[in-house]
């Protein structure tokens, strides 16, 4: 199990072998927080290789949270909202999927995997939707393998 | 040409329409060009307009907030004076843009051969995608008298070569950044020197919280080069300005063009057209493209 | 004492390749349309020997852009430092250029005199270099007016210069000749005349000068409007202070639990910014005074030399051709030759 | 900083699957926590207690409670922090029992991700900042949109608690759909016999203002302080001097359909839709009217005793302030065009239920006969047919209209009481008749007045000889059947109003792919809006009867009127902040921000020594959705509660 010490690098896999993929979900409350919820409500069985950043909307996730997470070695980022129409907000999804079409299709230019990046609808009663959304996540990031690039150097 | 901007320029400062002129001048190697800032009616004459004239003086609007500037400026260099308007950077009233008919500026990093192995001179890169020679707004325009000048030749798909990357495969392309990437030394020449770039605290040098790492290192630079890049998208006007200034050869403007690529296609959206129109990121249609998401 | 070697190109580049078995190879290489950079030589044939300068000193192999000095970690409800260990790999620097060299013994003047930085000694104790001398320097070099030449040899194990049929070196240390022991061979006559006449015509061949200003006679200028005039190009970016080998400013940040060293530059409004959210140099006019005085009047005071070699980068660089040589020349009320 | 973890078994849901005891260990261990403990059930009272206790003891100040989700009791744990003297944002959940043990089995790796939440928690706690709630002051006054039943009830209830209520309608009347019925199930009351009193008391009433044939223009603002802009429509007649005579409309030379009767009467051109109509003063229709088309008759002018007609009458555009409101809007009719099947506009003698309840009605146009509009004739073999729209995915809606099964045997035995003669048959997929004598009413209808219910759909309506040939398939009998008809009615399903989704969109309510506009939760806040301050009532929801739509009404009114009552409202302070030094003023805020929350302001910049507009948050109308801060490029502004510092450490810290 794991480690205590402070160093972010604990409890990656040493091995490619024992390697398991590291996977952050930016999840608005309304909605997929709440499929998430209903997921674990439901006793429905996924991977235990996300976790969840709670966020009020789609539309509060920052492009640079995404990329922090990638350059520090996150495997795969999913930003999860409402579905289009569903926002609490009534628009925040809306600026979301602008926003992000653009970041995912500029990392896909500078040679980021477009699997490590990924957006999701999942709506409050969704819950069969996070689990499926979560194991197929987790099998993407496994065949694209761990992010180790940007641990090279400082 | 010169004559008439020097004549223009004069009477503004001399009739105290501007309190100052932004603009060119020799620079003491002789040969290059660079900014000269007026503030006599009388001084006037050291004004010079030639193809040496790269610089996007708008760049510098912003230390004289609240004061009345006459700016020359180019096609390309309107178009970020229309984003600066857009995003309530300047007054109209503030600025007197001397427009100027352009048609084309030099490579200088070539011509100056900074890189030793200078192919032949000629027009920089990004005169070779600008279709319009007259800036889309400005006070006074000053045109070419006489025969033109020959202007660059313009490229049939002004995203050709981002759509040659594009085509490269996802390893090929990482690999290729990677090597770019690595060069920066982080100097972010290519944010001063970017008329857009007015943030009083960039993120870049924010540290509650810290956005990118400080580290000369892939991690930094490559989250640095994509802040930069995300924080233009659908502002910039592509003046090449960062491209030009950045000292290691980072092709900057290729990131900017592909985002511009995008945002053309994805969006209909065009900056630096209208200052009435909305940031592109601050707001939506409702039939933007959704296909990515799951 | 120097004692010379001559040899041909295609001896060099089989030497390094085998002293690439025990030591680093580091020398510029030129990119295509990019310039040239110090890199890490996999192939030793990649080496740049022609004209042209690198766009980065070597400076940042010796004061990195950015290192960790110190990572914290956490143990049984502990804070607990711990040092980075220092690299001990040895390298070789080749094909450098003299203002570079020169500049590190300025830098020596600052991390390797009171004050001991351990990181930046044992980088010079770990390196070896081996310049060249200038066959055509660059418009904006002036280092003849900096104490410094195309044929300056301060800081250098070894000093190459390209002759038409072949190189010599000029060997100048111990380290330096033990590692030029098996390749080439002493000089005939010839060559030595040779040598002597080709280091008497590079110390002409700078053609930009500067007289720096004397004594207290900056100082008298200090509250000058000149130095608004002259920084009002200024775009505050940090290419005059990154690549220019004398300047040694640095950041403290703290990443991911670890200390980080990294360059920094009085021409960030940030650079002087305290917490308090006062900074005493506000705007460009202060920050580029700051420049100016730093290099040909604080450090002249402290250490007795002007802080700069003359190389000519941040002119070459400069994105809006500010010329520092131009400005400190034209410095109002200095007396002129 | 010190940092107290309290790890939740939440008896067997969370223990089972994660060693808690060990996640309790191993967050003892992690920096700058000082106490770690574990308990049975953390939201009990002990466990509150518990809580309490240790934060006094190891003078705690910052809490992380690792149980199940945030939705279900960060409220519960907020107050439990407050009462500990721990400000109650600096207390943070680790969800472990939704996001973990009830997803995962294997109990080392749960146990190995419970610890990583716990860790993830407290990060974020570790940049949280103290927050004080935010007060805002309450205009004490209540808006009505929609003047039909439930408007009314809203209206009655709010002023019988001596608040000032309006109601707005664009009608020239209250009263809506309920005052065209005939009767109602399953009592059989006359719909007009208890509606009128209600109309009658909200005309009378002192505390009251009625907008009629008004409409919403616009809405700013938030709970408390809500500014909206009406349109008077002109009316052409002063309703201040009008007395209801009724001189005007019985000379007017005009006749038209009229709306109210479904077209099966007529009206004047200056009309009051119905008898009782509230308020009793016509309106000029403006279409129709010869003054306004032909520029004659002048007639109404002429004759008006009290100099009431007013030609010139332009709209009126007032703006008043509002403390809640209240959406009563209503529901229309599905438009069954779609069903060519059923011949409606094709033949005559094919209706709508709301034909039939005109008709139905003594004081209606027919008199209460049931006719063949087609002939005048009375109609004897009725076929209902159930379903007209809704539960048909395909061409009409998802949901089911909820009251069609009951308005037809209503008709069917309305049908039976005005003419003995006559027969119903009702085509139906299910009879839905939950509610209270529904079943009783739907049984009744069947066994003593004789109506045939037939389980299946109708395949096709045409005309022959006069009559509707009707057929269809009797699934139950597996018979094929048709029937000869003298009319056809449809039980046409309700929908949301054509301009629900504009009014939402006002409102800054969400509302549903069928524009039904969406409670704050399906259960537990049916009458609320995410929206605070702006409730819901009646058909514009979901499709509702009129007791369901007078108990969401009351509902609603008590809603609204708990805002009434308080002194200030208390409010989350999870908003937007700006920081001046850092806003550029570029106002990209302002143009993301969905609740026009923002606002320039002018600043002195003593660093510039210079005026300059920065962004300000409106904190009363801040929904800290957080929008503005990702479209911040310089990140000036940042949100409470879920700021880019908390972010930022949370995903350092994975």
């Amino acid at each position: 199990m794991t480690a205590t010490e402070g160093s972010p690098e604990r409890k990656r896999g040493k091995d490619k072998k024992d390697w398991e993929p590291r996977i952050v979900g930016f999840l608005c409350k309304w909605c997929s927080y709440a499929g998430a919820d209903l997921a674990g409500t439901s006793r429905l069985q996924y991977p235990p290789n996300i976790r969840i950043v709670r966020v009020p909307c789609s539309g509060r996730v920052n492009p640079l949270f995404v990329l922090k997470c990638l350059v520090n070695g996150i495997d795969g980022v999913l930003v999860s909202g409402c579905h289009i129409g569903d926002c609490h907000y009534s628009e925040g999804n809306f600026y979301a999927r602008r926003r992000f079409v653009i970041l995912k299709r500029l990392l896909e230019y500078l040679g980021i995997d477009p699997r490590r990046f990924q957006m999701s609808w999942i709506s409050a009663s969704e819950g069969d939707k996070w689990a499926r959304v979560v194991k197929e996540l987790v099998e993407e990031i496994k065949q694209a393998g761990p992010n180790t690039e940007f641990r090279k150097g400082i | 040409m010169i004559d008439r901007i020097k004549k223009k320029a004069e009477e503004l400062l001399r009739t105290k329409q501007v309190d100052l002129i932004i603009g060119y001048k020799r620079a003491p190697d002789g040969v290059s060009v660079a900014p000269v800032f007026i503030d006599k009616a009388e001084e006037t004459k050291e004004l010079i307009w030639d193809t040496y004239c790269v610089y996007n003086l708008s760049n510098y609007l912003k230390d004289f907030r609240g004061r009345k500037i006459g700016i020359i400026a180019k096609a390309c260099d309107a178009r970020s004076i229309i984003v600066l308007l857009q995003e309530n950077q300047l007054k109209r009233k503030d600025i007197f843009i001397i427009g100027v008919e352009c048609s084309g500026i030099v490579d200088e990093k070539k011509l100056l051969s900074i890189s030793p192995q200078t192919s032949e001179l000629g027009f920089d890169e990004r005169c070779r995608s600008c279709k319009p020679s007259k800036p889309p707004i400005y006070d006074v325009l000053i045109v070419q008298e006489g025969q033109r000048p020959q202007a660059p030749r313009l490229e049939k798909d002004p995203y050709g070569s981002v759509r040659k990357s594009e085509a490269k495969s996802i390893s090929e392309k990482f690999k290729l950044w990677q090597e770019e990437f690595s060069r920066c030394i982080r100097c972010y020449a290519c944010r001063q020197i970017c008329p857009l770039c007015y943030c009083p605290r960039c993120v870049a040098d924010q540290t509650q919280p810290s956005w990118l790492s400080r580290a000369h290192s892939f991690r930094g630079n490559f989250t640095w080069n994509v802040t930069r890049a995300m924080h233009l998208a659908g502002r910039c006007i592509d003046c090449g300005e960062c491209e030009r200034a950045c000292p290691v050869g980072i092709p900057l403007r290729d990131i900017n063009k592909k985002i511009e690529k995008d945002v053309k296609e994805l969006f209909n959206y065009e900056a630096g057209l209208s200052a009435e129109q909305k940031a592109l990121l601050s707001c939506f249609d409702k039939n933007d493209p959704e296909d990515f998401i799951r | 004492m120097p004692s010379e070697k001559f040899f041909v190109k295609e001896d060099l580049y089989n030497k390094l390749e085998e002293l690439s078995k025990e030591f680093e190879i580091i020398g510029p290489r030129e990119l295509p349309n990019k310039g040239i950079f110090y890199q890490s030589l996999k192939n030793t044939r990649d080496l740049y020997l022609g004209e042209g300068f690198a766009i980065e000193p070597i400076k940042r192999f010796f004061l990195k852009p950015s290192e960790w000095i110190f990572d914290e970690r956490f143990r049984e409800n502990k804070n607990i430092l711990e040092g980075i260990p220092l690299p001990a790999d040895k390298r070789i620097i080749i094909s450098v250029r003299p203002c570079e060299t020169r500049g590190l013994t300025l830098l020596d003047k600052v991390f390797d005199s009171d004050y001991k930085d351990n990181f930046y000694i044992n980088n010079r104790k770990r390196t070896i270099i081996i310049g060249l001398a200038c066959n055509k320097p660059a418009k904006n070099c002036f280092c003849t007016s900096m104490g410094g030449s195309p044929i300056e040899s301060r800081g250098m194990d070894v000093l190459i210069f390209d002759m038409d049929r072949g190189l010599i070196a000029e060997i100048l240390t111990d380290r330096g000749r033990e590692l030029f022991a098996s390749i080439g061979e002493g000089l005939n006559e010839g060559q030595r005349r040779l040598l002597k006449e080709d280091k008497e015509k590079k110390k002409d061949l700078v053609e930009k000068k500067l007289s720096p200003p004397e004594g207290k006679e900056l100082d008298k200028i200090f509250e000058s409007d000149y130095w608004e005039d002259v920084s009002r190009p200024c775009i505050g970016c940090g290419i005059c202070t990154y690549l220019c080998p004398t300047c040694h400013c640095f950041d403290l940040v703290d990443e991911r639990r670890k200390r980080l060293r990294c360059y920094d530059s009085c021409s960030f409004p940030d650079f002087t910014l305290e917490a308090s959210g006062v900074n005493p140099r506000p705007t460009k006019k202060e920050r580029y005074r700051q420049r100016v005085f730093h290099k040909f009047d604080y450090f002249k005071k402290n250490f007795g030399e002007n802080l700069c070699v003359g190389c000519g980068r941040c002119i070459r660089h400069c994105p809006v051709k500010i010329d520092i040589a131009d400005i400190v020349d034209k410095v109002p009320g200095l007396k002129k030759e | 900083m010190k940092i107290g973890v309290f790890v939740c078994h939440c008896g067997t849901n969370i223990a089972a699957t994660v060693d808690v005891e060990r996640v309790s260990q191993e967050a003892a261990k992690e920096p700058r926590v000082k106490f770690s403990t574990t308990y049975r059930y953390m939201c009990s009272d002990p466990g509150q207690n518990l809580i309490k206790e240790a934060v006094k003891k190891h003078h705690l100040d910052r809490i992380v409670i690792a149980s199940c989700s945030p939705s279900l009791h960060e409220k519960t744990f907020r107050k439990c922090a407050e009462k500990a003297g721990v400000n109650p944002y600096l207390m943070e959940m680790a969800n472990i029992r939704e996001h973990c043990s009830w997803v995962h089995q294997d109990r080392v790796e749960a146990t190995a991700k419970a610890i990583e939440l716990i860790r993830l928690a407290l990060a974020k706690v570790s940049r949280n900042k103290p927050l004080e709630y935010l007060y805002i002051p309450i205009e004490k006054k209540v808006l009505i949109i929609g003047g039909g039943i439930a408007g009314i009830q809203s209206a009655i209830d709010i002023a019988f608690a001596n608040y000032p209520a309006v109601i707005l309608e664009r009608e020239p009347s209250i009263g809506g759909r309920m005052a065209r019925f005939d009767k109602t199930f399953p009592t059989l009351d006359c719909a007009a016999c208890i509606l009128t009193p209600k109309m009658v008391t909200v005309s009378q009433s002192k505390h009251v203002t009625m907008h009629t044939y008004s409409e919403i223009e616009g809405v700013k603002g938030h709970v408390g302080d809500f500014t909206v802009t009406i349109r008077k429509k002109a009316r052409s007649v002063d309703i201040n001097k009008c007395t209801g005579c009724g001189a005007c409309y019985n000379k007017c030379p005009v006749r038209v359909p009229s709306e109210f009767d479904m077209g099966l009467g007529k009206r004047t051109a200056i009309y009051i839709p119905f008898p009782q109509a509230v308020p009793n003063v016509p309106v000029i229709d403006r279409q129709n009217c010869l003054w306004f088309t032909k520029q004659k008759c002048g007639i109404c002018k002429k004759i008006c005793p009290f100099e009431a007609i007013d030609y010139d009458m332009q709209d009126e555009i007032i703006e008043e302030k509002f403390g809640a409101i209240i959406v009563a809007s209503g529901f229309t009719q599905f438009n069954h065009a779609v069903y060519g099947e059923y011949g409606y506009g094709k033949y005559k003698d094919a209706i709508t239920g709301l034909h039939f309840e005109r008709m139905a009605n003594s004081s209606g146009p027919t008199g209460g006969k049931i006719i063949r509009p087609s002939d005048g004739k009375e109609a004897r073999d009725v076929v209902f047919i159930q379903c007209v729209g809704s539960r048909d995915e395909q061409k009409g809606l998802s949901y089911c209209s909820r009251l069609c099964c009951m308005y037809t045997a209503k008709h069917a035995l309305l049908l039976k009481e005005h003419n003995k003669d006559a027969q119903a048959y009702v085509f139906y997929i299910d009879i839905r008749a939950a509610g209270k004598n529904y079943e009783e009413f739907v049984k009744k209808v069947q066994d003593e007045y004789g109506a045939v219910y037939l389980r299946g759909r109708v395949s096709r309506i045409f005309e022959k000889s006069g009559k509707l040939i009707v057929r269809g398939a009797d699934t139950l009998s597996g018979a094929q059947i048709e029937i000869k008809a003298d009319l056809v009615v449809l039980a046409t399903g309700l929908v949301a109003q054509p301009d629900a989704p504009g009014l939402a969109r006002m409102l800054h309510i969400p509302y549903d792919r069928n524009n039904l506009f969406t409670e704050a939760h399906p259960k537990l806040a049916p009458v609320e809006t995410i929206t605070s301050g702006v409730f819901l009532t009646g058909a514009c929801q979901s499709p509702k009867d009129i007791p369901d739509t007078v108990a969401t009404a009351s509902a609603a009114s008590v809603k609204a009127l708990g805002l009434m009552v308080q002194d200030r409202l208390q409010r989350e302070p999870l908003v937007a902040k700006v920081d001046a030094k850092t806003c550029s003023g570029c106002f990209a805020c302002i143009q993301a921000c969905s609740f026009t929350a923002i606002e320039e302001e002018e600043i002195e910049d003593k660093r510039l020594k210079k005026k300059r507009l920065i962004a300000k948050v409106l904190e009363g109308v801040c929904t800290g959705c957080g929008n503005c801060t990702a479209v911040c490029r310089m990140s000036a502004i940042d949100l409470e509660g879920f700021s880019n510092r908390q972010i930022m450490e949370e995903i350092e810290a994975l």
